[in-house]
């Protein structure tokens, strides 16, 4: 197996799926069945070269010269979190293409076509080790999805496409700036040094100035931020999915948030622990409001397919809020988050699709009494939902139990360091029960939209409804067989990353207790630490 | 007429002649027709040939009103008939004000303050590039010479210029005829009309060209007027029926 | 008043040029424009004699170059003239603010 | 065979789960018929109470505690086992959850015979028993709180059966909502103890991490971790979770609008099993409260409130299952108010005779609703024991038992808390009113409906003997439990075998029961004379005269509104408020952005207009500002 370039296949397989569709006959069901079958294909090919590959203890890495000048090399490799995040991937884009057969009726070569760029340039994100490699990807993925959604979207399509990829390129400014500037660093350490992950991640520890590591940290930060996405930047998530069709969305929220929150745990946790640790009250603070806010803002949206937008918001602040814990248990909470809300916020999209197919209407008010007309659907949403709610033995919950014991048992830090010399006392306790409280708000309504929606007299309008279609039922079927899984066997999913994961947090115990010791009594933490001039020598 | 009285009459021909001069370039501007502005300008270049006869240049003066005075108002009297001299006439029947006044208003300003600037300054001993003009105001170091009466008794300098011409600046003065030439050939050159055939046509039978009262629309260009086909205009109001 | 000097020659002339040039910048008439261009080539004869007079009388050096100016308004007025007259029979007006196509 | 029954405890749960998957997946393959699927359920509760009774039979005079844990997930230093655990409470629960729910499910087949959702609601009875027989097994507080949630879901399912009615979707919702509120106060509970004992549990093998076996070692750890206060508050956030599972005062409006449900499932859920299992939470927890006393007394305190504000709603309630509800509430409140008094076993007593007791009284009022038609007003019933002999019989037994009258199981259950609540006065005199106003109210229902003449339209009947059967067989343990394990006469006593520490017995206290006996007396006379043959007190007229304290009962005492007004004003407000500053603020700051891009590049526009003579003034400007800056320059 080794013989094989896999990673590269996997890579570039879509791509080629993308160059043969166009040439296809232009006939709706062959070009069902041959995306079906592609991604099908994709799905079974990246589970094999896992297995084949870094679960039989020889992680894949190809390497090939590109730029030698520019230090710029095709470096992939992937160990098991990539892999994780890759079969997640495969199979989210296998279900989309299921979903898309009753959902898209226009111009289907180009769509077909823009998924499976869209697929390679995703998988190459996760599969890059190389930091220009990875942000060619991350830029290259902007493109399919501008078009994905401004033609084939709902009636603000343009708007919403065009936010999307504002917020997006505002992101990836600072993150090109920070790549560069770490690079440079790196270079005025080792002249021989490129832009691999191996290079680079070790400059952090070779006395590198904590304020320039909180600068670079938060150059790459605010990309994944926009892109998880954060409170501050998050109004492109409800736009983009109100308006994108229901596989790009189920795409969308399924993988794309998941890129930030990789690049998240890969690079800016990875390779600045010091900053991280600084920079951690902030993170959780933000998380906290990321929950709470969010569940608020979903409790009183009309739109349903917005409602799950802002849900997922408020689910992916628990990523923040896991990492912020800065401990094993607390990244294992983030990584278990994102393969878990994938599954979970596809299967909700996935509802709100079939829905949307039927009734052409998106608005809670419009609806009513679907449990009666639509008996599977309503089974589907009702199993979703409570896995989205985090109901235990359902995909949700061991992610939630993660995040909130790590987050809780954590030491990172007491006081939250504010402006001028004063202090938040917030500790991250206290900030985790507030994030408690924003899940119940969660419970609310999700419950509410399932009463207004699925419960109640069946309306007139909406008896002649027929139920879910073979594909769809297939579609949410597998979802949910694997939500399920989740659910009742946890481990089997949280053993594949466990090992990479708490190797990721373990300087983080030391880098804390650091952290206070270096700060006098009743200092703040932060000031003292944020010099600007080199760390003289190798206290690390 | 004694020194004294000749410098009084002087004094005060200088602020006559800047009056007139001054009044006839705004008379020029601002006169609402242009055949009137004309004769304001030529009122002007009279005024100005008066200051060189003060500044004694009286060959000067003479070249002036020959040329300006003389030649070029004609010329412009000619420019004004053959593009008719009525007040642009806007579809609405008033005479459209002159919209764009406040920017060359506020330019020329500048610029005025600017070569006031540029005088003052000097005299606040301001050094650099200007080193001349520091001395050159003072009026100790160099007074006002009047034109003394001697000098105007004789050719007025007449002789000088054209030893001067030929001597020192020959070539710029044969570059200007050059110039002169071209410039005339150029003139009629442009001003030269195609005439579809020679025979059996008088200058009377060609109509006279009505003015184009321009019908301006919304965006404030005449739509039929693109310059593709104003050839095609042209030959149908020429043409010969 | 005061000492009539070269400085009052040198101010009648600036007034004489902006005047002029407020003329150019503002005049909707084509042919005033070039009136007022005349107004500010005179400008500048006025400064080159003053000079001579006040700098040094002897050598008449600035009134041949007034000269050469006169020339050269001259040429510049017959050809402007003509220009007119050509942009009049295609644009059938001199209105300036029909001449627009210099845009882009 | 005895270490095989043993070890494979944990298929009791699994059962029901298989009998659930079974009808899922059938319906879903169409290999069941639509209204089949109920034999797989029955049997699989029945394997589960023949399992437990085997398990019982060889578990061995002396009665240790089986326990046996997995790791069900592993991250970093954080092991959270998985497992079961049985001691005496576990297997007093096990017994009465198995028992109780068969025979529910037995009568359930006549009563949902004829609803289009049969299979369906056999599938949801299956889920809640695989979920609430694990939550009785399970050995640790991690696992508990799993199926604390899952059985909130179950409820949550089974009260919105009849989702097509409003009414029930919001009850569903609103008890789902409810239970959240209180497992949210458990999960922080749980985190703090954790947090607190987390060097205790790091000396265990990992797989005992919040293990009951281990708890009281951990407590007394946190106890001196956190110091007293944070201790109690802890202990009270833990108590949050009983809290809204056993409808206790603040969280408890959930449960009368429970009875929205099918009357099994109120038989089954909302009076023996799940609302039972917040007293067995604190049961299993005991080892934390009892070493914070404050806690302990805040505790009782709640107990005892809500049932003496559980009984005083009762009085005026005229929906038959309302009152049962409420009655329920009152007598949890007792047994909450027994844990908190420290009478482990006599709460657990009460728990295990009202399980029984009360089942069988909503199994007889469903049968009195299936026979009038689905009328549950009590106006419109009276004079049913004609019709409906057996039913009225077993109501009768039921309302005895639970008044606690001699022979009858209520009597020595409730006879020791009272006695348990002897040394405080205060709370003395509440439980005492408490069984007065117990023993009218529920005389009140049953005199209404089976005494006096047919006030509903209709002709009742007596339902089929498939639910008849479960009612006698119930109305056995109501009458004859009580007495078998009072330990008077040589009998077993129950603290032999469910208590926590050191299993003391303490002599009867004859004064406390006469007492008691004659307060039970006193509220039947009462009720006889109102709504009895007599009828010498006119009920209107007591209602007129207490005419305040009347309509405070009728409304409930105002929680619904209370926690309506919350809800509509302080948390939707929050959300539309966060909601708008989400449209408005944000998006308001990047259309901003767009718009100056947008309106700078229309007044450059403006600078290129075709006229020669804006450009010379540019020009001429341009000229003047040049030579400005070289004459500065040089």
């Amino acid at each position: 197996m080794e013989q094989l370039p896999v990673l590269s296949i996997l890579i570039f397989l879509p791509l080629i799926y993308a160059l043969i569709v166009p040439f296809l006959p232009n006939e709706k069901r062959l070009l069902h069945t041959f995306s079906t079958v592609g991604s099908g294909l994709l799905f079974v090919l990246s589970v094999l070269f896992w297995l084949g590959t870094t679960k039989a203890g020889r992680p894949a890495a190809e390497f090939m010269t590109w730029l030698p000048q520019l230090g710029i090399h095709y470096n992939v490799g992937a160990d098991n979190l990539s892999w994780v995040l890759v079969i997640l991937t495969t199979f989210l884009v296998l279900m989309a293409v299921l979903a898309s057969y009753t959902s898209i009726e226009k111009r289907l070569k180009l769509y077909y076509a823009m998924i499976f760029t869209l697929t390679s340039a995703i998988l190459g994100v996760f599969l890059a080790r190389d930091l220009f490699v990875f942000f060619l990807f991350w830029e290259l993925e902007l493109i399919p999805m501008y078009l994905l959604i401004s033609i084939w979207g709902g009636p603000r399509r343009e708007y919403a496409a065009i936010k999307f990829v504002l917020y997006t390129l505002f992101g990836s400014v600072f993150m090109l700036a920070a790549i560069l500037g770490l690079f440079f660093i790196a270079r005025s350490a080792d002249p021989s040094a490129t832009f691999a992950f191996a290079d680079l991640s070790g400059v952090s520890a070779t006395g590198l100035a904590v304020g320039t590591q909180v600068l670079l940290f938060l150059g790459l930060f605010t990309a994944f931020a926009i892109k998880l996405p954060m409170v501050p930047f998050h109004t492109w998530l409800p736009d983009a999915h109100v308006e994108a069709p229901t596989p790009i969305s189920m795409l969308l929220a399924g993988i794309l948030l998941k890129m930030g929150s990789y690049g998240m745990l890969r690079l800016c946790f990875g390779w600045f622990p010091e900053a991280a640790t600084v920079l951690a009250p902030y993170l959780v603070l933000i998380g906290t409001i990321n929950i709470v806010y969010t569940a608020g803002v979903a409790l009183a949206q009309a739109d349903l397919k917005k409602l799950i937008a802002y849900s997922s918001v408020s689910h992916m602040g628990f990523v923040l809020l896991g990492l912020g814990a800065l401990n094993a248990v607390g990244f294992n909470g983030a990584v278990f988050q994102m393969v878990s809300h994938g599954l979970i916020s596809a299967g909700l999209f996935m509802i709100v699709g079939t829905l949307y197919t039927r009734t052409h209407t998106r608005q809670i008010a419009e609806m009513g009494g679907f449990g009666k007309v639509l008996p599977t659907v309503y089974f589907f949403a009702l199993l979703i939902a409570m896995a989205s709610l985090g109901l235990p033995l359902l995909g949700g919950f061991p992610a939630e139990t993660l995040v909130f014991y790590g987050a809780f048992l954590s030491n990172a830090f007491k006081v939250i360091p504010w402006f001028g010399g004063t202090v938040l006392t917030l500790s991250i306790q206290t900030l985790t029960i507030i994030s408690a409280i924003g899940v119940v708000l969660g419970a609310a309504y999700l419950l509410w939209m399932l009463m207004r929606v699925f419960m109640g007299p069946v309306f007139p309008k909406w008896s002649d409804l027929k139920d879910a279609t073979p594909s769809e039922v297939f579609v949410l079927a597998a979802l949910s067989f694997l939500i399920v899984a989740v659910g009742l066997f946890p481990n089997l999913v949280s053993s594949q990353f466990e090992r990479e994961v708490t190797a990721m947090a373990q300087p983080y115990s030391k880098m804390i207790a650091e952290l206070h010791k270096a700060t006098p009594k009743g200092q703040i933490p932060v000031i003292s630490m944020m010099s600007f001039s080199k760390n003289e020598g190798g206290t690390r | 007429m004694d020194e004294t009285t000749f410098a009084g009459l002087y004094q005060f021909g200088f602020w006559v002649f800047a009056a007139t001069m001054v009044a006839g370039a705004l008379g020029v501007v601002f006169h609402r027709s242009i055949v009137y502005s004309a004769l304001m300008l030529l009122i002007t270049f009279l005024s100005i040939a008066a200051v060189f006869v003060l500044l004694n240049a009286p060959f000067i003066a003479a070249a002036q009103v020959l040329v300006y005075a003389v030649g070029l108002t004609i010329v412009l009297i000619f420019g004004i008939m053959l593009t008719g001299d009525k007040p642009f006439v806007d579809p609405v029947g008033q005479e459209r004000p002159n919209r764009f006044w406040l920017m060359p208003a506020v330019a020329s300003t500048i610029f005025l303050g600017f070569l006031i600037w540029a005088l003052l300054y000097p005299t606040m001993g301001f050094s650099g590039i200007n080193g001349i003009f520091v001395s050159l105001m003072d009026p100790a170091t160099n007074p006002a010479t009047l034109p003394s009466v001697q000098a105007i008794s004789t050719d007025g300098g007449i002789t000088v210029i054209g030893q001067l011409l030929f001597s020192r600046y020959l070539i710029p003065f044969e570059v200007a005829s050059i110039l002169l030439l071209l410039a005339m050939m150029g003139a009629i050159l442009l001003s030269k009309r195609t005439f579809p055939e020679e025979e059996g046509e008088t200058l009377a039978t060609v109509e006279t060209i009505e003015p184009y009262a321009p019908q301006v629309n919304i965006e404030g260009n005449t739509p039929s007027l693109s310059s593709s086909h104003s050839e095609v205009e042209e030959k149908e109001t020429l043409g010969v029926h | 008043m005061f000492e009539v000097g070269l400085y009052h020659y040198i101010t009648l002339a600036a007034v004489l040029f902006s005047i002029g040039l407020y003329g150019v910048l503002s005049s909707r008439n084509a042919i005033r424009v070039l009136m007022c261009i005349e107004l500010m080539l005179n400008a500048v004869n006025i400064n080159l004699v003053a000079f001579n007079n006040f700098i040094n009388i002897e050598d008449l050096g600035g009134q041949v170059f007034s000269i050469f100016i006169l020339t050269v308004s001259a040429a510049e007025a017959s050809v402007g003239l003509a220009i007119l007259i050509a942009l009049y029979r295609s644009r059938k007006s001199v209105d300036m603010e029909r001449f627009n196509l210099l845009k882009w | 065979m005895s270490n095989a029954v043993q070890d494979l405890v944990w298929l009791i749960p699994v059962y029901p789960l298989i009998a659930f998957l079974i009808i899922v997946l059938g319906r879903w393959t169409g290999l069941l018929k639509p209204m089949s699927g109920s034999p797989f359920v029955i049997l699989a509760t029945a394997l589960g109470l023949i399992h437990t009774l085997l398990f019982l039979g060889n578990w061995g005079p002396a009665y240790t505690a089986v326990e046996q844990n997995w790791t069900w997930l592993q991250a970093g230093a954080l092991q959270l086992p998985i497992g079961y655990f049985i001691d005496g409470t576990g297997m007093m629960m096990l017994l009465v959850v198995t028992s109780v729910s068969l025979l529910i499910q037995i009568y359930t087949h006549g009563y949902m015979g004829h609803d289009p959702g049969y299979s369906r609601f056999y599938a949801y009875l299956a889920l809640f028993n695989f979920s609430m027989l694990s939550l009785v097994l399970s050995s640790n507080l991690f696992q508990m709180y799993i199926f604390w949630e899952m059985v909130g879901v179950s409820s949550y399912l089974l009260i919105g059966f009849w989702f097509t009615r409003p009414s029930a979707a919001a009850a569903a919702t609103k008890a789902f909502l409810m239970n959240r509120v209180g497992d949210f106060g458990l999960l922080i509970g749980i985190l703090t103890l954790l947090y607190f004992s987390w060097t205790y549990w790091q000396g265990l093998d990992p797989q005992q991490l919040l293990s009951f076996s281990q708890m009281d070692g951990a407590a007394r750890t946190a106890l001196a971790a956190a110091g007293p206060v944070a201790f109690t508050v802890m202990a009270i956030l833990i108590f949050m979770g009983p809290m809204a599972k056993s409808a206790q005062l603040p969280l408890h409006t959930w449960l009368p609008d429970a009875m929205e449900g099918p009357t099994p499932i109120s038989a089954l859920i909302h009076a023996a099993t799940m609302v039972a299992a917040g007293v067995f939470l604190i049961a299993r927890m005991y080892p934390v409260f009892t070493i914070s006393p404050n806690a302990m007394m805040i505790i009782a305190w709640i107990g005892a409130l809500t049932a003496f504000v559980a009984a005083t709603i009762a009085l005026t309630q005229v929906d038959i299952k309302k009152a049962l509800a409420y009655s329920t509430m009152s007598q949890l409140g007792y047994m909450v108010l027994a844990m908190g008094l420290g009478a482990y076993s006599a709460g657990l007593f009460h728990l295990m005779t009202h399980a029984y007791f009360k089942a069988m009284l909503f199994l007889c009022s469903g049968s009195v609703i299936h026979g009038c038609h689905e009328e549950q007003d009590m106006r419109k019933m009276g004079g049913l024991m004609k019709y409906m002999p057996i039913t009225g019989i077993t109501y009768l037994i039921g309302t005895i038992a639970i008044t606690g009258v001699l022979p009858f199981a209520g009597f020595w259950s409730k006879d020791e808390i009272i006695a348990s609540a002897a040394e405080q006065p205060l709370l003395f005199m509440i439980a005492i009113a408490t069984a007065a106003m117990t023993a009218f109210y529920m005389f009140r229902t049953y005199f209404m409906t089976f005494h006096g003449t047919y006030r509903g339209h209709g002709h009742p009947h007596e339902s089929p003997k498939v639910m008849t059967m479960p009612l006698a067989i119930l109305a056995v343990p109501s009458v004859i439990l009580g007495f078998a394990l009072s330990g008077f006469f040589g009998l077993p006593a129950f603290s032999q075998y469910v208590s926590f520490g050191h299993a003391h017995h303490h002599d009867p206290n004859l004064g406390v029961m006469g007492l008691s006996i004659l307060v039970a007396l006193g509220g039947f006379l009462v009720a006889w004379l109102m709504y009895g043959q007599a009828k010498v007190i006119d009920p209107a007229r007591i209602a007129s005269a207490f005419k305040p304290v009347h309509t405070l009962l009728w409304n409930k005492w105002y929680f619904d509104q209370a926690y309506g007004f919350f809800a509509r004003n302080i948390y939707l407000s929050f959300a539309s408020l966060s909601a708008w500053f989400d449209r408005t603020v944000i998006d308001g700051i990047v259309g901003l952005t767009a718009g100056t891009v947008n309106a700078s590049g229309g007044a450059m526009r403006a600078l290129q207009n075709g006229r020669v003579q804006s450009y010379l003034v540019i020009f001429f400007i341009a000229v003047v500002l040049l030579t400005v800056v070289l004459m500065w320059m040089v």
